[in-house]
């Protein structure tokens, strides 16, 4: 399945329970979720930490608007809105860790 | 595909009202078919006509409305959660005694069914919230 | 009508915010659709499940009976992330309803067989 | 004393307006001066007359309107955040070209400038928000 | 000063920042911050280890609305509305943590 | 008119809620009333100084531009707390304006001497 996280993982626990429940499928970081997306970020190691369990994707335009589009870790694709149709579509459910 | 949309949050507070007008266009232009887009919780401020944003920032609602307009998208709003907000139609103020109505062009007022019967008819359902 | 396994995922304490209880409403609703129901509760959402509300206080309407009156709507698979109750210092005990307690992992299991997840 | 108070959040929402109000209620019982009510963000969704919640909840907006009767409150709506949530009075409702209004009794849109007032005119000022 | 916390310590980092920036003085929970007032809950000793360093207050009415009333931890002084606007008023400023 | 110590708390990120750009409008109003104002960025609210914001692909308004106009209205203490960046991978270079970077302790100190704190 492809779950949708929108929540830093710095100020939210959001992400890390995403991660706990441990799905499998993909991740895909959109607003101020594609922060944890970001090389430096203390969550980094924790999402490295998975990649074998998960596709991780961020959102490009969220990325840019925040000052971070340069800054992506390795392991991480980026997409655009077009990409994140595909991803819902592609995957058989999708959940928002709201 | 056949999609559905729920958005929780109102207009510029959060950005999920945001994200979900570029998923919805990029999905209408990837050829897909928006089942329904259903406004709950705060997301039902969506659908005021009376606001008026400053004229460097986007229009919100009008975006919302030219969108419906553009590809008869069917834009509900719960009843339930408009009343707790002060969203109205012309039908929900006579019910409720009142003097003025502020419902967008494009959204209709209807039950959480129609949340319901957009999950059980429609491919995916994507949620937009805080 | 199709049938389809809807799971509603609850993850936020009750009063300080309106969405367990509007979550709810759409649970009651969705109830007469005959759908295949579940609800999941996580981090503060097992909070809503709490035993003993008493909202007088802060002037609001209260909703612990809501989650007894599930069951009549054929509403019953409930499931209760353990890891989230013993951080709060709960047990199944403390709670309003009879629920599964399982596992995290167990939970995100379920959460990959639904059709429909609407989270709250 | 002389007390500000500041509301973030809109009416259900958040329980930021509920205890605003609470708190408020108590200072005038305690025998507080109330200088100001300031709502901002979605705070300004509180000052909606349009609204029509269950009957076995309580009415939010009807609140604040008869607690500023009872005690003279003044309650001030943001005009920059009204203008983005759709809150307008019949002056706002001219100037923007509006059909409608929903301020509801009680309230007066103005300026953020009302808000750093208070600041400086009360002795405390507290914050409610999310 | 009075610190005003209104989220549970374990969704959000909101009491933990605040008890990083040591300002002293008083701690008031209310809203969903009163979790943290709870006996078992995670964060409760972390609150235990400051308590030289704050006075701990819990809003009532939160307290009794969320069930947990009767498990209010040691060393917190549990206030009504009117409490709450006694301690505003008993020191210079407060700060609600958003 | 009196003069009084205002510390405007910036704690969340920018675009994802309106409140960082909320609270700048606020600041920018404040400035004309002559106050003492400072701004303090902890949390994820250190993340509305990063530089380089692109909103083009968001389309929403972009308002970094705004903090480096603070100084023309003679504010100028904006102080970050050097936690938040470390956590964040970031540093001073990263940020749009000229801050004082300090502890999160220094920062509370500061807060203790304010008349008035506006937190968003």
């Amino acid at each position: 399945m492809l779950n949708i996280v929108n929540k830093s993982p710095l100020d939210r626990n959001t992400l890390q329970t995403c991660l706990d429940a441990g799905t499998g499928g993909a991740i895909l970081l959109i607003e101020d979720g594609v922060y944890a997306a970001t090389r430096g970020n203390a969550f980094e190691s924790k999402l490295k930490a998975v990649q074998g369990n998960y596709k991780l994707f961020a959102l490009g335009p969220d990325l840019d608007a925040r000052g971070v589009g340069d800054r992506v870790s390795d392991g991480v694709t980026v997409v655009d809105y077009a990409g994140f149709v595909d991803l819902v579509t592609e995957y058989k459910t999708c959940q928002s860790w709201l | 595909m056949k999609l559905a949309i729920l958005v929780n949050e109102g207009p510029y507070t959060h950005q999920a009202s945001d994200s979900a007008y570029q998923f919805t266009k990029a999905a209408l232009a990837r050829g897909h078919e928006i089942f329904r887009v259903f406004f709950y919780h705060d997301g039902v401020n969506n659908a005021t006509r009376l606001t008026t944003p400053p004229q460097d920032d986007r229009n919100i609602i009008n975006r919302w409305s030219k969108l419906a307009e553009e590809h008869k998208l069917d834009m509900v709003v719960c009843v339930a959660a408009a009343q707790r907000r002060g969203i109205v139609d012309e039908g929900e103020a006579k019910r409720n005694g009142k003097d003025a109505t502020n419902l967008a062009p494009g959204f209709r007022i209807s039950g959480l069914g129609q949340l319901i019967e957009a999950g059980i008819q429609a491919d995916r359902t994507v949620v937009f919230g805080d | 009508m199709t049938t389809k396994k809807f799971m509603f995922v609850n993850r936020k304490a009750p009063y300080g915010t309106v969405y367990a209880l509007e979550s709810l409403e759409v649970v009651l609703i969705g109830a007469a659709f005959e759908q295949d129901v579940s609800l999941a509760f996580l981090d503060d959402g097992v909070y809503q499940l709490k035993k003993g509300h008493q909202t007088k206080g802060i002037e609001m309407k209260g909703f612990e009976k809501t989650y007894g009156a599930l069951d009549d709507y054929d509403v019953n698979k409930l499931y209760v992330d353990e890891e989230s109750l013993a951080a709060r210092g709960l047990t199944a005990d403390d709670l309003c309803v009879p629920v599964e307690v399982m596992s995290r992992a167990a939970i995100g299991k379920l959460m990959e067989e639904q059709d429909v997840l609407l989270s709250f």
